[in-house]
């Protein structure tokens, strides 16, 4: 498979008053061409922090520290302003965050998805562009008649759809997603994710999904990231990570969540509290939340390294799970440790 | 640079009428006396500036002497006026006895009083009757009962007159109408016919008046020529009229040829003076026409500026302090004399205002010459300061105050080395804290400082004063309507004829809404301002008008202070004036707009 | 709808009838009448006064007075001035009003358009030099003291540059003979001013109206705007109006210079301020990710919706500034509804104060008004929906 | 306890001036103000140590040995008015006032508009429907001609002077604001805890929306003294004011005498209060914008 | 069976809570220039009760009406409609000196755990408010009230604590204070308001712990609402769902989750997203999307989305909720 973007040993740091914060560091990862890659990690880890450094919309107060990012093997950090303008929505499309206010109010929907496929197809007569916009407004399930109206008479969902069909407009190589479905009621996110993939698989398009739901991400992703902390954590193909997660975080992150499938289980938890990016622990950023945490954890940062097929870790300690994953959580209702061998 | 003959003067505010009704009416304002009135209409007489003689105008002589005479069952007292025959309105018609008789017969039936502003005193209804057509060039006046100077040939006589045929139908119009007043003054005599040097040329409100010159004008090239000895003549080469008030007697003191000889008047309307003055030094106007005249500022810069001439002229009014003469101790005589002498007025103008006011002492400026009375007495005049608290502690004592703590000075070294405190009034009492209300800061600075100065003499020699800066319109009503105050500070400008006395000081006036709130009352004083205002002989009034300014020198019902002089500028390389000193200034004249030489 | 604008009607007619009534009494509280005038002068006898105090109507009682007046307002009719006497207020405030519409008119546009610029530019050069220079400059401007600063600007540009008429808002000399009043000529400029902005608003609206701004159609749009002022010109020029419209333009530079110097910086930082918010918008970051110019991000995106508070301040100012700028007249002897203002006060000329302020209240009322409706038209997000009930 | 809550304060204090501290504006603007202060502080030392009052006092004193106006000299470091008062002594005792009238103005007008703000958008119903039309009203009238009028026929003296500008202030505008800004603070969790928790609506007012308020009420104190002081100076111009000195009539002294027409000649007359009425406000003005940063985070820069 | 609107249920001395009928409608105007009267059904005639020492849960979309519920119960709004008896006294009715007791005796805990705390107050003067209004004990009682309110929800030591102000803490922290200022005066009944939605997943944990801990060691019963139905099962014994205002669906949890009845139930659960790529759920049978409850027609709420709507939902009206076994109940005519 043909890499389409590499992040290699990117790091990013956001000046402050208070200090440097270290929101994206050594993050090294690689997407395929038609791949999904699934980036999950709570509230502050980085996420979005990476997804700009992608679209190199960083703030005026960041500063890239060190490495590279490769979109089609051309560094982005190395292109000029123009090119990268260029790059923008034909190369890589973005799904922000709060979705809702990424359509400006006072324009109509249509003509802010007409705009940016004119000023990238500067070839295609407004008319055309008109006539895409309500393709794909079709495509992602909004009536036609809608595309003349403006944001605020949409409904969130509707909305989302909106700016999905908007990222959708140039036919991007790349899709960030940041949080696509977070502000939405469950029934409109599972319609909506549903919706993205099947795109997705149509036009075979590469994908990056952020969200903090580990649930969410496990749905939609062939690649899952885990961060923590500003760093990578863990990464592999879906269903090793979820089956046999080998980083303690990623293991209780999972725990954590309480499932309407199944048993009734306790659900663990993770001590203290996420870690201050300004001045983030020394060694594993994970050790002091981390029951497994050794000296070693506390003095040297664990290397990114494949514990399996496409399946990285940076854990000095893995997890190793044996069994099935209901196995494990049953193993937790016992009270028993979570993977107790301790075999590197 | 100017433009051509046409003389443009700065003028400050809009002129709010067309109509002399109206502009001598309610809503007199100077710009619209500067603009209109003498510059259209004539009189049967008026005074000749520069020295204000009493000449005739469209008449050709002197009235006839008053007489007493019945007329039906009354008795009335009669006047003969004969007039000029070359007088032409604009149109070219000739002025006549009808003219006269409707001038002031409309406004007789009108109700002058109705008309409001100057028109009661001009048109007097309680001396005039009527005036008749006696012939086509002569009018009778018959009057109710002899009047005053004041009432007849500083009233009656100087009337505006205007013509019949334009301003009968609107008279008539008017009576029909419901509110007659009202709709007399709306009308716009744009296009009416006038006798004087200019007529009506272009109004824009807000940006300037325009007069173009009367075709007709009969006064052209008319000389008067004012002798050493007083005499005028005047005399119309063209016309072949002529008239001279006495035998001419030594040098020829001026010689005033009438024009117009301007192409026009151009009035421009500025809203602030800096702006105009600017406007004059760089030549958009050659005049600015100010009732206050030049600031001190101003003055300063302009002599310095290249072709700007300054003129310094003495005006008619005086600034004074006065005390409710109502309440104690203010009615004491002495307490004022003495408040007199303890103000330094000579320091105050020479000093601090350096000279851009002159001490006063009586209540005829010494710029009405005819009626200034020299020898008044003039309390405390050149004193040191040590000198005057001497002077005025001798005089409180004389009146039986006494002190808590007396004020002592040392002469020599002229110095007050101990400051009064407590004074005691004569009957024993404390005298209490009272209040002077003087001028606020943002109303006139130099007022306003001249106040605070003579709080501080008073409280020298411990006379309780309190000097409070109060608004105008409080400081009028408080003193006239409700004649509720300690003592004030404020200033008349006056007219020529110096009635005034009787009107500020007689005891009749002294009830609320009257000109002597103060409450002067001396029943001598009454008597002799009574005759001085009936005299109709000058030489007898004037003896009677330096009596009487002697009284109010010595009792000081007014402390007058001092005035300041008017100062005026104009374009040396635009114009050329026949005089320049006048008393009140060139405004005063108009800005000489029909004998002024244009230079181009 | 028609229901929403006669509440809104009621409300404003309610407004305007308290409004007068403070005007009203509020002159009337204040000491002195205009009969007070007679007071200079001994020899106007009391029964003078006492006629004019009958013939103007002052001898009725003050609520009588006013119920009059009011009766009065609201068939049209503002009574007559006292100190004009008998000129209708009406008659005097439309003589005044072309003036000071057409000069604070462009004033404010002028230093709105250029505060609108500025702050586009310092918000969007946040913390650069710019950013700093304009703010602490706007500030100073804003806070200098204007009497001086316009005297200051005479001065120099007028006296000694002799560049500019002095003062007063036409130059008499030129209009000595003219065949029309000023206030036609105004009349034509408001109108013709407008015709052609108009014009020029449809030629830009047609040309440049789509997304995609072709060469070609900017090119048009520039030749049929410049077609349409020649036209205009040569209109002005054939009737003879050209010359009296160009001195009056001549005489407004300094004081609409002076105007715009003050009070851009209003303009300025309040676009400065709101656009600061929109910079941090999520759909500013959207349309730079969509890959669109700098500018169009600037001006169509983060400008565009931080225009909207500084608009309504606009149409609000404009209102206030019917009431003419006091100021601004003195220096420039432009007689105005300000001066109108100052004027009758200072004579106790209340039926023209009471008219001028009454005026001018109306004027904002209506601005208010329109203030409003302009707002929900520019921000569709604004439907005035689902204001939440009070709940105790 | 107390010593507790005090060092709280302190420190919140300080952390919001670390905050201010960015504003490079608002920092100039403070500068300036305390340049002022101090100026003004050396008015009653300088009258009661150096300077002879009867020569030196910015009323009625008055130097007999030169002429005035006189430009600037080693005895009169600024010169002398036409009237013969020192203008530096005019300018130092005239700074207190300003700083008096300005501050009290507008402490009036804020403490009305946050008074009322507040309680109507508490109360909302018909107590906010009145404050709103009487704010609607109040801001119909020209502001400045209105006070002309006022002042043509009354001259306001100091107090009443401050006085009215607070309240005319307070009663407008500011009101709107402040009203907005509480009733955003209404509707925020915390009010509906304290009522859970049971307070009044006393209560409610006092301890939770007053106090969020007024960050952005003394935002707009500092904009008020700056229109305060404006409004006084153009007032003092016209000459409609009753006040014995300040910046604005050193200015109208000048103008009356007739010196402000050649600007070159007799700068000392004009410059020195016109540029201190300028700064000052400046200086104000600045503040207020530098506040705005702390108060308003949405300006703060990330 | 039709819920008797009658005090005396069964079991009614069980019950802490209970919900007659309640309604409450918003008056709402649509658009610029109109004026009509729209009404906007935000709770109604919902009826439930909690029972003394349990979790009740309150699930449903955004929108449906939970918060407002909770605002009602809490008395922070009055009911249009309807009646809510706390301990037996109706809340509406309640005045006075029963006031101050009332205020006690229910408290809410609300969804953002930043907003509800006001950011000028430090921690103690935060928990010490509901004491402070209701002058209960003296400065010292206090401070030792709140250190260990502080100490039981788990913000050790609270004297490092005291005199932080919100924004020095973090999210997790916050929300704890925000259950100590509810629990401090002693309440029996909390009505928690999304209390976790806004943390963090590694955070929530704790605090959902925290809850079901204090419920266990200070027998306090809940109302607990949440859109998270795995919340709901894991804290609540019983769920009631909520649907445009209305209650639809009523059960102990495992029975709600494990076999939903009603139809907008099954969607919801089937809707649920699960942590593991191999469980394909099936698509949802639901269609549309939550539309807002103004003017509602007099049908069935979810006849538009209902993958089961027979002709009788649209003719009859909005069908009563209906015990179908002990404790269970559904509001469907299909069933
Ligand atoms: N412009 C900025 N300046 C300084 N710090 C920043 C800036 N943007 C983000 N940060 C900090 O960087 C860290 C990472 O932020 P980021 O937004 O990338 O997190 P995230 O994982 O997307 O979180 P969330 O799930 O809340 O969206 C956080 O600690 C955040 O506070
Ligand atoms: N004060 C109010 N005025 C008008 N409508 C209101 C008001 N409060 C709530 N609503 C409306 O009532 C409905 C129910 O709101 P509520 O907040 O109770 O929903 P919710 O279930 O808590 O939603 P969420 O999950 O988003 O918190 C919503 O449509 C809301 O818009
Ligand atoms: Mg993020
Ligand atoms: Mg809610």
């Amino acid at each position: 498979m043909d890499t389409l973007l590499k992040l290699d040993d990117f790091t990013m740091h956001y000046r402050t008053k208070a200090g440097w914060v270290q929101a994206v560091d050594g993050v090294t990862l690689s997407l395929a061409r038609g791949q999904a890659l699934g980036l999950v990690g709570e509230s502050g880890c980085g996420k979005t922090s990476v997804a700009m450094s992608i679209m190199k919309l960083l703030p005026y107060n960041s500063k890239v520290v060190r490495g590279r990012i490769l979109f089609e093997d051309r560094d982005i950090y190395s292109m000029s302003d123009e090119e990268v303008r260029r790059m923008r929505w034909k190369g890589i499309a973005m799904i922000f965050q709060a979705a809702m206010n990424s359509l400006n109010p006072v324009y109509r929907v249509g003509n802010q998805i007409v705009e940016a496929i004119v000023t990238h197809e500067p070839e295609t007569s407004e008319r055309e562009a008109r006539e895409r916009v309500a393709s794909l407004f079709e495509l992602v399930g909004i009536p036609k008649e809608r595309v003349d109206h403006y944001p605020h008479e949409y409904s969130g969902g509707m909305k989302q759809r909106a700016v999905i069909a908007m990222a959708l407009a140039c036919n991007p190589k790349l899709v960030i997603a940041d949080e696509p479905t977070t502000a939405l009621d469950v029934i409109v996110q599972d319609k909506i994710l549903r919706e993205i993939d099947q795109i997705r698989r149509k036009i075979n398009m590469s994908m990056i999904y952020i969200s903090h739901d580990v649930s969410v991400i496990a749905e939609v992703s062939d690649v899952v990231a885990v961060m923590y902390a500003g760093k990578l954590v863990e990464m592999g193909p879906a269903d090793n990570v979820f089956k046999k997660p080998r980083h303690p975080y990623t293991c209780g992150l999972m725990m954590a969540y309480p499932s309407i499938l199944g048993d009734k289980h306790e659900l663990a938890t993770i001590p203290g509290e996420p870690p201050n990016l300004l001045d983030p622990p020394a060694g594993c950023r994970f050790h002091p939340r981390c029951d497994r945490a050794s000296v070693e954890c506390r003095e040297a940062d664990p290397v990114w390294r494949a514990v399996a097929e496409g399946h990285y870790t940076a854990c000095h300690n893995p997890v190793e799970i044996t069994g099935t994953w209901s196995e494990a959580v049953k193993a937790l209702n016992g009270g028993e440790r979570l993977g107790a061998s301790s075999n590197a | 640079a100017g433009q051509g003959k046409l003389y443009e003067m700065a003028i400050f505010a809009d002129p709010t009428t067309i109509n002399l009704y109206s502009s001598l009416g309610p809503s007199a304002t100077v710009y619209n006396s500067f603009v209109s009135n003498s510059q259209y209409y004539t009189s049967l007489y008026g005074n000749a500036p520069p020295t204000w003689a009493f000449v005739p105008s469209a008449a050709a002589d002197m009235p006839s002497p008053l007489k007493e005479e019945k007329i039906g069952d009354k008795t009335y007292c009669t006047s003969i006026v004969k007039m000029r025959k070359d007088i032409k309105w604009s149109d070219n018609t000739p002025l006549t006895a009808d003219d006269v008789v409707f001038s002031y017969n409309a406004v007789l039936e009108m109700d002058p009083n109705k008309l409001g502003g100057n028109w009661p005193s001009i048109v007097d209804p309680t001396v005039l009757e009527r005036v008749e057509k006696v012939d086509d060039y002569t009018v009778k006046f018959i009057l109710k009962e002899m009047p005053g100077l004041s009432q007849w040939q500083y009233g009656v006589l100087l009337n505006y007159i205007v013509n019949k045929k334009y301003w009968e139908p609107i008279f008539e119009n008017a009576k029909k109408a419901a509110d007659p007043v009202k709709e007399l003054f709306a009308h716009e005599p744009e296009k009416q016919p006038t006798a004087g040097p200019w007529k009506f040329g272009h109004w824009e409100k807000g940006a300037f008046w325009q007069n173009v010159p009367n075709p007709a004008y009969s006064g052209k090239g008319e000389v008067t020529t004012f002798y050493e000895n007083g005499v005028v003549t005047i005399e119309n080469p063209k016309t072949g009229f002529k008239w001279q008030s006495g035998k001419p007697e030594g040098k020829v003191q001026l010689k005033i040829t009438d024009g117009p000889d301007a192409t026009g008047t151009l009035y421009r309307i500025f809203q602030n003076q800096s702006a105009a003055v600017l406007s004059l030094t760089g030549g958009q106007v050659d005049f600015v026409l100010n009732s206050l005249g030049l600031q001190r500022g101003f003055q300063e810069q302009l002599k310095k500026a290249p072709n700007v001439a300054l003129i310094e002229n003495s005006v008619n009014g005086f600034r004074f302090m006065s005390f409710n003469l109502r309440k104690y101790p203010f009615n004491i005589k002495e307490f004022r004399q003495a408040v007199s002498v303890l103000i330094d007025r000579e320091y105050i103008c020479q000093k601090v205002l350096q000279g851009i006011a002159f001490p006063q002492y009586s209540v005829v400026p010494p710029g009405n010459a005819f009626w200034f009375n020299e020898k008044v007495p003039q309390w405390g005049k050149g004193l040191t300061r040590s000198q005057k608290v001497a002077e005025a502690v001798k005089l409180l004592k004389k009146a039986g105050f006494k002190w808590e703590v007396e004020p002592e000075v040392d002469l020599e070294k002229d110095k007050v080395l101990k400051r009064g405190k407590g004074l005691i009034m004569p009957d024993g009492k404390k005298m209490p804290e009272f209040e002077f209300m003087i001028m606020t800061a943002g109303y006139d600075p130099l007022r306003y400082t001249f106040g605070l100065n003579i709080a501080a003499w008073l409280k020298e020699v411990g006379i309780p004063i309190e000097a409070v800066p109060t608004e105008f319109n409080v400081v009028s009503s408080r003193v006239f309507d409700e004649q509720n105050f300690d003592a004030f500070m404020m200033g008349w400008s006056l007219s020529l004829y110096p009635d005034h006395m009787k009107w500020f000081f007689h005891s009749e006036q002294a009830e609320p809404g009257g000109f002597n709130p103060q409450g002067y009352n001396n029943p001598g004083f009454d008597k002799l301002a009574d005759d001085f205002v009936k005299e109709a002989d000058l030489e007898k009034a004037r003896e009677k008008a330096f009596k009487l300014q002697e009284i109010l020198a010595d009792e000081l019902p007014y402390i007058v202070l001092f005035d300041t002089p008017l100062i005026e500028a104009y374009k040396t390389d635009r114009v050329q004036y026949p005089y320049t000193k006048v008393l009140s200034g060139l405004q005063y004249v108009g800005g000489l707009t029909s004998t002024v030489k244009m230079l181009d | 709808m028609r229901r929403y604008l006669l509440n809104r009607l009621g409300q404003v007619v309610l407004t305007l009838i308290i409004y007068i009534t403070l005007v009203y009494f509020l002159l009337q509280a204040m000491p002195g009448d205009i009969t007070q005038m007679y007071l200079a002068n001994p020899r106007i006898p009391q029964a003078a006064r006492e006629e004019l105090q009958k013939q103007l109507g002052l001898d009725q009682g003050v609520v009588m007075q006013y119920l009059n007046y009011l009766k009065n307002f609201f068939s049209g009719e503002l009574g007559v001035s006292f100190s004009h006497y008998p000129r209708p207020v009406w008659d005097i405030l439309m003589e005044r009003l072309p003036r000071t519409f057409v000069l604070f008119l462009t004033a404010h546009v002028l230093s709105f358009y250029l505060g609108y610029l500025l702050g586009r530019i310092i918000a969007w050069r946040r913390g650069k030099v710019v950013d700093y220079a304009a703010t602490v400059v706007g500030i100073t401007f804003w806070t200098a003291f204007y009497p001086l600063l316009s005297l200051v600007l005479i001065w120099v540009f007028a006296y000694t540059l002799k560049l500019l008429p002095l003062n007063q808002f036409i130059e008499p000399r030129l209009w000595q003979g003219a065949p029309f009043p000023t206030n036609t000529v105004f009349g034509y400029m408001v109108y013709g001013g407008g015709a052609v902005a108009v014009g020029l608003f449809l030629v830009f609206y047609a040309f440049l109206r789509g997304l995609k701004r072709s060469r070609r159609n900017t090119a048009r749009a520039w030749l049929s705007a410049f077609a349409i002022i020649a036209v205009a010109l040569a209109v002005a020029w054939r009737t003879g109006l050209l010359v009296y419209i160009w001195d009056i333009a001549s005489h407004m530079i300094l004081p609409v210079c002076t105007l715009t110097l003050i009070s851009f910086a209003g303009t300025m930082l309040l676009m400065r301020d709101s656009m600061l918010e929109t910079v941090q918008e999520d759909y500013v970051m959207a349309a730079r990710a969509k890959g669109l110019p700098d500018t169009i991000v600037r001006d169509r995106y983060a400008a565009r919706t931080a225009m909207l508070p500084t608009v309504t301040s606009l149409v609000l100012s404009l209102a206030s500034s019917m009431s003419g700028g006091l100021v601004t007249e003195t220096m420039f002897s432009w007689p105005g509804l300000g001066q109108i203002l100052f004027h009758s006060a200072l004579a106790n000329d209340y039926p023209l104060a009471t008219g001028a302020l009454a005026f001018t209240g109306v004027f904002l009322l209506i601005a208010h008004f329109v203030a409003d409706i302009l707002y929900a038209v520019l921000d569709p997000r604004i439907t005035y929906a689902g204001q939440p009930a009070v709940e105790g | 306890m107390w010593k507790i809550r005090w060092k709280l304060t302190v420190r919140g204090l300080a952390q919001n001036w670390a905050v201010f501290r960015e504003s490079r504006v608002g920092m100039l603007g403070v500068v300036i103000i305390l340049l002022f202060g101090v100026f003004g502080a050396l008015w009653p030392i300088m009258i009661n140590t150096v300077w002879d009052p009867l020569v030196y006092h910015p009323v009625v004193g008055f130097d007999p040995m030169v002429l005035h106006p006189s430009p600037p000299t080693r005895a009169h470091l600024l010169g002398t008015d036409p009237i013969g008062r020192d203008i530096l002594a005019q300018l130092m005792f005239s700074t207190g006032r300003e700083f008096l009238l300005g501050v009290l103005s507008a402490l009036i007008t804020v403490v009305i508009g946050t008074v009322i703000g507040t309680v109507a958008a508490y109360y909302g119903g018909f107590t906010d429907t009145f404050f709103m039309r009487v704010a609607d009203i109040m801001m119909l009238f020209p502001f400045i001609p209105l006070l002309v009028v006022v002042g043509s026929m009354v001259r306001l003296t100091f107090f009443p002077f401050a006085m009215i500008l607070g309240v005319l202030g307070g009663f407008g505008g500011i009101t709107i604001i402040l009203k907005a800004q509480a009733l955003s603070v209404k509707v925020r969790p915390y009010i509906d805890a304290a009522r859970v928790a049971g307070g009044s609506s006393f209560h409610i007012i006092r301890a939770h929306i007053i106090p969020n308020v007024l960050p952005l009420s003394f935002l707009y104190m500092m904009f008020n003294v700056t229109s305060a002081i404006l409004s006084e100076a153009t007032l003092s111009f016209f000459g409609v004011l009753n006040i014995d000195m300040s910046w604005g009539m050193m200015i109208h002294t000048a103008d009356v005498a007739g010196y402000l027409f050649d600007f070159g000649k007799y700068w000392w007359l004009w410059l020195p209060s016109g540029v201190a009425i300028t700064l000052f406000c400046a200086a104000f003005y600045m503040v207020g914008r530098g506040l705005d940063e702390v108060v308003n985070p949405r300006l703060r820069k990330r | 069976m039709v819920l008797p609107a009658t005090p005396d249920m069964p079991d009614a001395d069980d019950a802490i809570l209970r919900v007659e009928r309640l309604s409450k409608y918003y008056p709402v105007s649509r658009g610029f220039f109109q004026r009509r009267h729209l009404l906007l059904h935000a709770v109604d005639d919902a009826s439930f009760e909690v029972r003394r020492g349990e979790v009740s849960g309150l699930v449903g979309e955004s929108g449906c009406g939970k918060t407002t519920t909770g605002r009602l119960i809490a008395r922070l709004i009055l009911p249009t409609a309807g009646r809510i008896f706390v301990d037996n006294a109706d809340v509406s009715k309640i005045q006075g000196s029963d006031l101050v007791e009332f205020r006690q005796k229910v408290q809410m805990i609300f969804q953002d755990p930043y907003e509800s705390l006001d950011p000028r107050m430090t921690i103690f003067d935060i928990v010490t408010e509901p004491l402070n209004v209701n002058g209960i004990g003296n400065l010292e009682e206090r401070e030792e009230r709140v250190a260990e309110m502080l100490s039981l929800v788990g913000i050790t030591p609270p004297s490092a604590f005291l005199f932080r102000f919100p924004h020095e803490l973090s999210g997790g922290q916050r929300q704890r204070v925000a259950i100590a200022r509810a629990l401090v005066v002693n309440p029996t009944f909390v009505v928690a308001d999304e209390p976790t939605s806004m943390l963090d997943v590694s955070i929530r944990t704790g605090v959902m712990k925290l809850l079901a801990q204090l419920r266990e060691d200070l027998g306090i019963s809940y109302l607990y609402i949440t859109h998270d139905l795995a919340v709901a099962r894991y804290l609540c014994d019983r769920i009631a769902v909520m649907y445009l205002g209305k209650i639809v669906e009523m059960g102990t949890a495992e029975e709600i989750v494990k076999e939903p009845l009603h139809p907008y139930t099954r969607a919801l659960i089937s809707a649920v997203p699960v942590p593991d790529p191999a469980i394909r759920r099936p698509v949802p049978n639901i269609k549309g999307g939550l539309s807002k409850p103004i003017n509602p027609l007099p049908r069935c709420r979810f006849y538009e989305r209902c993958p089961d709507a027979r002709g009788v939902c649209a003719d009859q009206n909005h069908p009563e909720l209906k015990e179908v076994s002990g404790g269970r109940f559904v509001a469907c005519h299909v069933l």
